[in-house]
């Protein structure tokens, strides 16, 4: 049930790009959501503009059709396909469990793409670092890195348990190397791939996306060995695009509002380096 | 049942009011702290707002509370940002500037730890282009200044007579609801020289994570806002309106439609503000100041107050 | 997500608490004015809440408030009953014999229009079986009393001064949310003699209606409950924990489910009661009453406090 | 979409009997829903409990899918067929606005039969006063009318225009007479009918149910020919079920709860006979 409130019957995105604006909250057909893990969904839905626009690590708010339940859960792009986006979430609340329910023929509200994606620009052999949830956007990077003659993308991905995303990431990324807990942790799978890294033919740049501890762990890895890193980070938010200052971090440069400034920054913005 | 607003036409404004002397376009305003220039023109034109109300701004750049800063409720959220803001000579040339250029009528909110915070701010805003400033001495997020002016009447009332000696710029005070009398405080900040009051900024509340057992901000508690909070807006404007017939009452609280922005009018408001809604529908404001046109098409009578300056009580 | 529980089904508790030394089967109570024996019987086993607190009795029969005395707001209602009840010489032959037949822990709460009305009423309660007396000096719909002992340190610990020396019963004082500084008013009630404090009644509100331009309660202004208090609910019981570590609380609030039952008792209340849940779910007290009680198993270290008679926090 | 938080899944009809209690809110299926007139709806829904015991004016509380709309929304229970349970509704307001677009397949939360019926155990020609939305406690009283011997059922409807009820109240009723605004009101109705009712086989009693000034005119109609009378008032409602003291109206003997001690008075009980 869209929330009756607020949702406009028309066309947001056209009449907004008819007016010069970006569109904002608006109603979209959902396409498939599936099961891809004990809690994990993948949810596709049907948004040209985002489609054409999100980058990687970039995020889309998605809004509860609960009128009860009102501020915004964002999520990174996982994957585009034509029109069709795709978002990967784990279950944690009850807005994630809301969209667990989501099927094919519902809709469902979202806006975006928000923020700031990854650097991509220079040509370099990608690692693309996640830590559970961390996977979507860096999935994305790798499905955008494929069609790149200039750059290659190194998958290392941490799972809890089940591997996930290897399947996914794999029709993308040159290379797929993961580990779960049980394990060990991302550092050792880098510490495992350094080598290689370090002697292939593209020089390697880190993104990676997971959760706090981890992309400390990942930064100081890269910096320790002077490797370019770009972190997207996680922040509670109240609006996704910059009017409410709820989402910040501590940046060298002050708090900083993570939907806007980030979700990527650097080691060096965070003053991780010092 | 309304008729749905397409907030991307262009559309002429029906109904404008007036608040302490400032012509607004139409009744409906932005309300501080969910509104940023940079963040909100992107979805509609901001000079189309009967106002926009900027977020709290302070004699040197705040750094507010720590992350996380947020939590919901039912039809509700509660924040702590804690008045986090550039500093107000940073607002000068950054945010007030860019409002101007686009022609937007700006309501400047201010904030202070402590009287001599609110009077630099004021000072330094004397000769600027903005409209109107609003002095929040009800921000539940800070320990100083905020909220403990906004509850003392004789504190209230000495900051404002003091800052009514250093701006001709029309003051607006804005109260909070965490108080046991507002009529007594909402005299205070009259007598004290205020042209115009706002309420409500918001009710102090807070979450608890149930699987840690620990509260979800960080500052433990923060302000309760949205639709959850609109009857409590409603009967504050409402009593001061009946204590005081005649001081421009900006009506703030869970709106998020022209419905509930007329309920305010009706309660005696000259005009409103959106808040939360915003934070979930960026083009909230716009919308509910579309729904509030075509709704007081219907209402000559309110709608001629309202351009005349008055109030319906 | 939790497991749905059926209320109809027989149900050992495995997890009780104490409030000022009175044994409740289980944290969950009834919240006054919401809980008659005569409605509620016919849904479900009223001696199987942890407690039910009654409507607030009066030295004589009261009438309340002209209708109407309800109205709807975003995930809330707003009333204005007045408390209207038979009186306290009618409870004790008609309602509190009947709930003490079954077998029920109850907690009358007592109303008056000044201090003799109060003392009055305790007086004729003081050899009643009902186990404790919740006083309520926080309802925002009556002229005298009410509220106004409510809001007023010293004349709140005078009156429960008084009190004390009337009856032995644990005295429960339900404090208001519509108040500058809640800890000073729980002190004075603790200062007083108060045995536990109970929090919140109700938030001060209203609505208009848009097609007359009126309020819609013929009081024009009610008491605020139901889900949207939720959070300003939690933030009182965990202010005044923070400030009275010892003194057993009541939480109340927008409580409809086991999760934000447990929410309060993480805030730091050794119980809770359930108000509007019940007008919209007859059955809402026992489902939360049932929730948390399986939430509880999983919290060992919580449900032993509780069962000591001890706070979380 | 039934509200998630307090639905049972479980047969709350069939888990309350067993238990000997009165079965509270639960979720039925919509049977159906049509347009009777201009913004009036007749629901149909499937209860076997309140199809098996509700009695003409006893009332069903009806609640919002909207989790921010909480309040019970009272109706008149119009017509039983089986388990099938009629409502008759005019749109009003957010609750009543949604209710009309509630269709067969559809669940809707409902709570009942409530409060006292009308007192129909003398034989008698029942006369049905009804004005606007008044009508469904009488329609449904013409139904149980018919089935018996003992007595008949004269209809009196007044309508602000449209005569959306007469068909309706034809299938039972052994007489229909109905009046629009335009016309005039249902005491010129009565006035027009007088002597047949008085002259009839049987001796009149009232039933009456309208807005609050036509109760009036029909009681010190009735109160001035000596004509037994019976009034189903409305209140804006609590709960329904006579836990909160919101549904008052003034009587003789004193503020009393119309939700159960109602919704049927006399106008003996309603202190209109001083
Ligand atoms: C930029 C960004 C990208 C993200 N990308 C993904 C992703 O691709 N996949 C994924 O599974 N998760 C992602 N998350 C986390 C995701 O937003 C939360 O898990 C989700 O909002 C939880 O919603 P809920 O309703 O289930 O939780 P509830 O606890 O019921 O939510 C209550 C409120 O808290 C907020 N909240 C709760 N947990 C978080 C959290 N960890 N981060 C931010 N807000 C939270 C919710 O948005 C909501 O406003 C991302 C977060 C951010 C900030
Ligand atoms: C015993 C009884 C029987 C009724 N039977 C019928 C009937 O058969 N057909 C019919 O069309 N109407 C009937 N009504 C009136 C019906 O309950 C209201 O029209 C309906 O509740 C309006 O709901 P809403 O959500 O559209 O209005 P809103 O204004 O959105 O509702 C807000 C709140 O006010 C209450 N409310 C608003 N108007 C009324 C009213 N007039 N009476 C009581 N509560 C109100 C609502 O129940 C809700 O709690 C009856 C009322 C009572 C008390
Ligand atoms: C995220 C957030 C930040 C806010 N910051 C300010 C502020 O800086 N100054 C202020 O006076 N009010 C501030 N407020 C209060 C709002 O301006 C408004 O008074 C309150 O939210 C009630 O309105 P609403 O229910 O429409 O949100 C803030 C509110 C929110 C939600
Ligand atoms: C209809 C109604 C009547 C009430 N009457 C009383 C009362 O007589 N005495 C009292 O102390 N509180 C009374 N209350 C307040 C509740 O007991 C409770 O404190 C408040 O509603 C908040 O809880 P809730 O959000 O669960 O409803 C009443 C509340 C409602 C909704
Ligand atoms: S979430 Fe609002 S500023 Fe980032
Ligand atoms: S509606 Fe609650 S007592 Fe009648």
């Amino acid at each position: 049930m869209a929330n009756a409130t607020f949702i406009p019957t028309f066309d947001v995105t056209a009449e907004a790009s008819r007016a010069g604006r970006f569109p904002g909250r608006r109603t979209v057909p959902v396409v498939d959501n599936r099961r891809l893990s004990d809690g994990i969904y993948r949810l596709t839905f049907r948004d040209s503009y985002i489609a054409g626009h999100a980058k990687p690590a970039q995020f889309v708010d998605v809004y509860s059709a609960d009128p009860t339940r009102l501020m915004p859960r964002p999520f990174g792009v996982s994957e585009v396909e034509g029109d069709d986006v795709s978002l990967i979430f784990a279950v944690v609340g009850k807005g994630t469990e809301e969209f667990s329910h989501l099927a094919a023929g519902d809709t469902v509200d979202v806006m975006g793409p928000l923020g700031k994606g990854f650097d991509m620009k220079a040509p370099a052999n990608y690692v693309l670092v996640a830590g559970g949830l961390g996977v979507p956007p860096l999935l994305y990077a790798a499905q955008k890195l494929a069609l790149r003659d200039d750059a290659t993308a190194t998958a290392a991905f941490g799972y809890r348990d089940e591997r996930f995303a290897d399947d996914l990431v794999a029709k993308y990324a040159e290379r797929v190397e993961s580990i779960t807990n049980a394990q060990g942790n991302v550092v050792d799978l880098l510490n495992s791939i350094e080598d290689s890294l370090i002697h292939g033919d593209l020089p390697p740049v880190i993104l990676s996306c997971g959760p706090m501890p981890m992309m400390r762990a990942v930064a100081s890895w890269a910096l320790a060995r002077g490797i370019p890193c770009q972190l997207s980070l996680e922040a509670r938010m109240g609006c996704g695009y910059g009017t409410c200052y709820v989402c910040v971090v501590d940046t060298a440069a002050g708090r900083q509002k993570v939907c806007v400034a980030g979700p990527v920054f650097t080691p060096e913005q965070l003053g991780w380096d010092k | 049942m309304n008729k749905q607003v397409n907030v991307y036409e262009p559309h002429e404004w029906k109904h404008s009011t007036i608040v302490a002397g400032v012509e607004w376009k139409n009744p409906v305003g932005t309300a501080s702290g969910t509104f940023q220039y940079d963040a909100c023109h992107w979805f509609y034109d901001v000079s189309q707002m009967g106002a926009v109300t900027t977020k709290g701004v302070s004699p040197v750049p705040w750094e507010g509370n720590p992350g996380p800063r947020t939590t919901e409720s039912p039809s509700g959220t509660v924040n702590s940002v804690g008045l986090q803001n550039p500093g107000v000579d940073h607002y000068l040339v950054d945010e007030l500037p860019k409002l101007k250029k686009e022609g937007a009528t700006v309501i400047t909110n201010v904030a202070g730890h402590c009287d001599d915070d609110y009077a630099e701010v004021v000072a330094k805003l004397a000769d600027c282009p903005a409209d109107m400033l609003e002095i929040n001495v009800s921000c539940p997020n800070v320990t100083h200044g905020g909220m403990s002016v906004g509850t003392d009447p004789v504190a209230l009332n000495r900051l404002i007579t003091r800052l009514r000696h250093i701006t001709s710029k029309p003051l607006i005070v804005k109260l909070t609801p965490n108080v046991t009398d507002i009529v007594s405080i909402a005299k205070a900040a009259v007598d004290g020289g205020a042209d115009a009051l706002s309420m409500i900024n918001t009710l102090v509340g807070m979450r608890i994570d149930i699987r840690t057992g620990e509260p979800i901000l960080a500052n433990r508690t923060g302000g309760v806002s949205g639709p959850a909070v609109l009857p409590v807006g409603l009967s504050f404007v409402w009593r001061v309106r009946q204590a005081l017939p005649d001081i421009p009452i900006i009506g703030i609280g869970g709106i998020d439609s022209g419905e509930k922005a007329l309920e305010y009018l009706y309660a005696g408001a000259n005009a409103v503000e959106v808040g939360a809604a915003a934070l979930y529908e960026p083009t909230a404001p716009m919308r509910v100041a579309r729904e509030l046109d075509d709704l007081l098409d219907s209402r000559p009578q309110l709608a001629a107050k309202l351009a005349a300056g008055q109030t319906w009580r």
